[in-house]
């Protein structure tokens, strides 16, 4: 079954990897993001992400079973963190796995992608010379204009 | 009374800010009474028009309705969640 | 620097996760396979690996050089399991670390594709049944064919 | 004595054999001796002239020389390490 989730606490890769472990499934596809020093060439110390939490979950788990129709399994799972995080310290993992290594793949990818595109979560970086800015990010409209679930 | 109105009544929806755009206005959470039928759209430009940070946020923010993406078009009902979202930076 | 190794001993993915940690490489990509417990519909016990150890490992290190030069990276590393292994127990891990999420999922597709493609390792399955077959592998001729280091 | 030949040294080789190829000839690593300038394929067909196992394997297989995959047309220098390499089942 898929799995999801968005939290502060810290992320267990092994975990996820065991929420999608099967005797079928042969492929195990995972995805780790973590906190860089650097940023366009600006010293990272740490950063701060923040989410409009019910929203978030409730899209995480839309990219989840997005992935799982997408690798036709349903052993997908995905935990995002939010909170102050250090530098090298996850702050999103993925797991898929599937009889088929491409299927894994693409689940996988499938889900970091949606996450970048759409996941309503902020990031504020904290520099090395003391200053701190919330991050550009990436204008989710087009996945309102294409997404079969808007509202009316 | 030649011309019919809509319905008298009037709904509250709740705007959420997030992120940079909580810091332009300065607000986390504000109840709004709105007219019946207002869009997405109608919010955002009554928004805009209290002026100081609010005049600041973009013409035409993504906005999520009860937590999914929604289009300008969309109409609000009484008690909808209205988040605005700034570009988001995830993963 | 890229790191490979090709083994009895279980296989840590934890591990593999550390070897390719770098503070400025955001995004990791970690594949695993793992013994399934049926393969073309016949109940399957255990796995027996049999590598041409020496070549495994030059083989392996070619595609790790591969990887990390497709990728753009140095921070490639993966690890083949060989001897007996249960159901589900890993027998190939890769991780791949970079800057760019497309990057370390390129460089884990080509690390596992190739060495499906010519790692010279071979496969015993061990049926429910008390039976047991070599698995008919894919003809390595190809790699052969394309190889630049081909000898004379 | 009006035709040059070849140096008149051999050359030794050491043919490896795994997986299937070990258990269909029954041998897992066998000493030859060859004239110079033999290529892969003619070590390959003077195995399989042995008849046994040996006539049962492939006419073509994969063949690695110093642990490369190598072509028929490669020529064996003395202390080649010469394997047969079955279909591969890695990963």
């Amino acid at each position: 079954m898929p799995w999801w989730e968005v939290t502060t606490d810290p992320i267990d890769p092994a975990v996820l990897q065991r929420r999608v472990a099967m005797p079928g499934n042969g492929a195990v596809s995972l995805f780790l993001g973590t906190v860089r020093n650097v940023n366009e060439g600006r010293g990272v110390r740490a950063v701060e992400y923040e989410a409009y939490g019910e929203m978030a979950s409730e899209e995480l788990g839309r990219i989840v079973a997005e992935a799982a129709a997408l690798a036709g399994t349903d052993r997908v799972a995905a935990v995002h963190r939010v909170g102050r995080l250090g530098v090298g310290e996850a702050s999103v993992a993925i797991a898929v796995s599937s009889p088929h290594r491409a299927d894994a793949f693409a689940g996988a990818r499938h889900v970091i992608e949606e996450i970048k595109r759409r996941l309503p979560i902020w990031k504020r970086e904290h520099y090395v010379d003391g200053r701190s800015e919330w991050l550009s990010g990436t204008e989710p409209t087009t996945a309102a204009a294409r997404a079969p679930e808007a509202p009316l | 009374m030649s011309l019919r109105r809509g319905p008298p009544g009037r709904l509250k929806v709740t705007v959420l800010l997030f992120a940079s755009y909580r810091e332009l206005v300065g607000v986390e959470s504000l109840a709004v009474s709105l007219p019946q039928s207002t869009t997405v759209g109608t919010l955002l430009a009554e928004l805009r028009r209290r002026g100081g940070g609010w005049a600041r946020l973009p013409t035409a923010p993504a906005v999520a309705v009860n937590r999914s993406y929604s289009r300008d078009t969309t109409e609000l009902a009484d008690g909808d969640e209205v988040a605005l979202i700034p570009p988001v930076a995830g993963g």
